[in-house]
């Protein structure tokens, strides 16, 4: 219902840790209209077509920083309907200067739906 | 007009398109609901507070404080129940109950008398809440949406409760989307913006508007009239919509503990493109009824793509019919 | 038992297990049907013959010796029509038409007087095709399959035609799972055997043979239930079957062309466990029907994983059954 | 309706070509009433797990030997309902001797039914 909006493009930027670029970042909201646990969130991402592996995929919120393999055991921490969590994204050297195709699918599984909801977006975003 | 107690009020999910693009507060969503003379404010406190369950005090103490401000009341307490939290297995008996007990607690704390409990909620937990309700002072209302209906077995269960605990604690909570006559136009034209076949979608419509008794049927016809993986979703969505005539309402109304009045698209002041509230609130002036008629506007999804969503002023043409129809006159003014 | 010209048959569709399997030949096949008495063959030649389109004249002589040899006749051809052929776009109207005239032309050369057309055909197609189907003396007829029924708008197209054509070449092959009225148990016990649980499947069955008008809510329901993919996989099969008095034929036993036997489970030569074909029977009798009750086993795929598959034999208790409803005295025997 | 059956077993080997192993192979058959033309069918093998590249898997029927990626466009040759099509894959070297997971799966583009029928069978087979 809200996949137009689930990735805030003006977030989308490299990362430099002292002085070395280690990886990229976006922000992202929630697709639905509650916030939810994040034990049942599934997510990925894909830049240029090419998926992005699960493994260097971190996902921080509330000042925690989870790896996205470790979030379906998080059983007291929530993606609340207002926040924006960030999507970092360990590759050194990060992205290359310019546009690029973030494409971004969420999997909720909502207790009362059948099947899990699947929202997806898919944005061409210039680095910040 | 008949002598009544209905009053008004407003679901906040109504406003879940600005508050999601942080363009309203809370403290503009109850101000404006006010404003509308909708004195009952129902919450989901899982959209419009992020730190829940865990609210703190402060924001507990602010939300009453809105209250006071606006002369409003909150009313619903809009909950859920995360059966499929853990991926491996589902919630057991004594979760469940843990769950619900949780949000009776925190809708005593935040003033609300009344929840809607969600439809996916085991009818067993349901029962085994009543005691709670009864001590937090929370009627128990189960939500009845479509493509439920009165005399579903799936509801059946929850109405076989309510008439055996016959507690002023235990009731329904009916949302008048099992009213749609008419399929949502804005519906049908979002999903031909978004590649369905219009003739298809035309059709699909058309089938919806018979209220035949083989809607599960309707993803394979679109399927043999040329129909691709988008009609087969536009299919898929039509079944989840129902009508069943408001009348069916009627024996039910003493155990209403709360209504969604939902809507799609207002004409205007003058009627919601779909639900015949014109029909609908007879019923529930006949029955007795005395709770709330809670707004609860669900176009903005299928609106967004092509013009900025006003929640508010969707709100504002639903509140102007509901009231003219409860025959508030002073409100409604020379609408018609 | 009136005097009727009904006569038995089988469609090849029913050994489809011990073909793939590569147990049965042609010539057995054919044989064990005249040895049941069953005398006319039903052919789905996308089946039978992997040179599709493009028999040689050799397999086409061969066919018909086949049927010299056991006195056989061949009955109705099984036509596909594949419209999502290409992956970018539905076949046109003039490619649906070449493809049904390809299919007339091939049953006529394989001695077919009947085709069963399928319901996805486009009804333009059908009536297109009629002066092909007078030219090559095929008589065609859709079929009218689960979950269609005959009053459904899809298959209304069909009728429209059939009545204002009003040729003896336009015609309907209905298949009796349309009359499916107890749920069949192999289908959900094979379910249970691929990990649906039990009491959701339980439950489903008993919500299908209340033959309730709501069918398409099975989905939901059972996710409430607690159900996961498989359960919610169960549901979606469960739609796809359905039930009609095997009354509401009688009006349209004029335009049969050729019947699908449909079954699943014989339960020995007394009944099929799902269909009432002792109540179907009377309504052909009744209506002067006088072309072929063809057997289609469907029952295999369901019980494959537990035990050989003997469609020799499961055909053979339905052609006993259909000639003790036929008053075929010898055939029964002292069977009951 | 025949997933237990899609793989051949005994048909599952190494494949050399003047002395060298080329790649390995398996037979399989279609998993449907009938036969069906090969721009209606997607297929897909996994090894162990992973999955192997498409650009790498030949068909071979009727004497051709089809790219997986040419088949969406044959719309003159037939998987027949009794036939077995070698699936041949390229991979120098074949596998390595003893038990492999073969994953199999055909999307069949059906045209009465509203999306493809997809078939799957999953079997620990010994190289022959
Ligand atoms: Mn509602
Ligand atoms: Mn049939």
């Amino acid at each position: 219902m809200f996949d137009r909006y689930l990735l805030e493009d003006d977030t989308f930027a490299n990362v430099e840790v002292d002085g070395e670029v280690v990886g990229w970042k976006i922000g992202a909201r929630i697709g639905y209209y509650r916030g939810l646990g994040l034990s049942m969130i599934e997510l990925s991402l894909a830049v240029d077509g090419s998926p992005v592996p699960p493994e260097s995929i971190r996902l921080q919120l509330h000042g925690a920083d989870y790896r996205l393999s470790e979030i379906e055991d998080v059983l007291d921490d929530r993606w609340g309907f207002s926040e924006t969590v960030i999507l970092f994204v360990d590759q050194p050297g990060g992205l290359a200067p310019g546009e690029h195709e973030i494409a971004f699918e969420q999997s909720l599984r909502i207790s009362y739906l059948a099947v899990p909801s699947v929202n997806r977006v898919s944005r061409r975003l210039a680095l910040a | 007009m008949a002598v009544h107690d209905i009053k008004r009020g407003v679901s906040l999910y109504s406003f879940q398109e600005e508050v999601f693009l942080r363009k309203l507060t809370l403290d503009d969503a109850v101000r404006v609901c006010a404003e509308m003379g909708a004195r009952g404010i129902e919450v989901i406190p899982e959209q419009s507070f992020d730190s829940f369950p865990n609210l703190t005090d402060a924001e507990i103490g602010g939300w009453h404080e809105l209250h006071a401000k606006y002369g409003t009341t909150p009313t619903a307490y809009d909950m859920f129940i995360d059966l499929k939290r853990r991926k491996d297995r589902v919630m057991t008996f004594e979760e469940g109950v843990e769950s619900i007990v949780r949000d009776i607690k925190l809708a005593n704390k935040l003033g609300c008398t009344s929840m809607r409990v969600i439809v996916n909620t085991p009818p067993e937990v349901f029962e085994a809440a009543a005691p709670y309700a009864e001590e937090y002072n929370v009627r128990l209302g189960v939500e009845i949406h479509a493509p439920m209906r009165f005399d579903h077995r799936w509801i059946q269960q929850f109405l076989d409760i309510v008439h055996r605990v016959d507690s002023h604690y235990l009731g329904i909570v009916p949302d008048m989307g099992i009213f749609v006559r008419e399929f949502p136009r804005v519906v049908a034209e979002r999903f031909k913006r978004d590649g369905a076949r219009p003739d298809l979608v035309d059709h699909a419509v058309k089938v919806y508007n018979d209220h035949p008794d083989d809607m599960e049927t309707l993803t394979r016809e679109l399927a043999w009239r040329g129909g691709t993986a988008i009609d087969v979703a536009f299919a898929n969505n039509v079944v989840g919509y129902n009508y069943v005539a408001p009348e069916t309402m009627a024996p039910h109304v003493p155990y209403i503990v709360h209504i969604h009045a939902k809507f799609y698209e207002m004409v205007g002041d003058e009627r919601e493109y779909s639900i015949p509230y014109d029909e609908i609130v007879p019923v529930l002036i006949a029955g007795g009824y005395d709770g709330y008629l809670s707004s609860e506007y669900e176009g903005n999804r299928h609106i967004q793509d092509v013009r900025p969503v006003d929640s508010v002023q969707e709100v504002a043409h639903q509140q102007r019919m509901l009231a003219r129809l409860l025959g508030e006159e002073t409100t409604t003014g020379g609408s018609r």
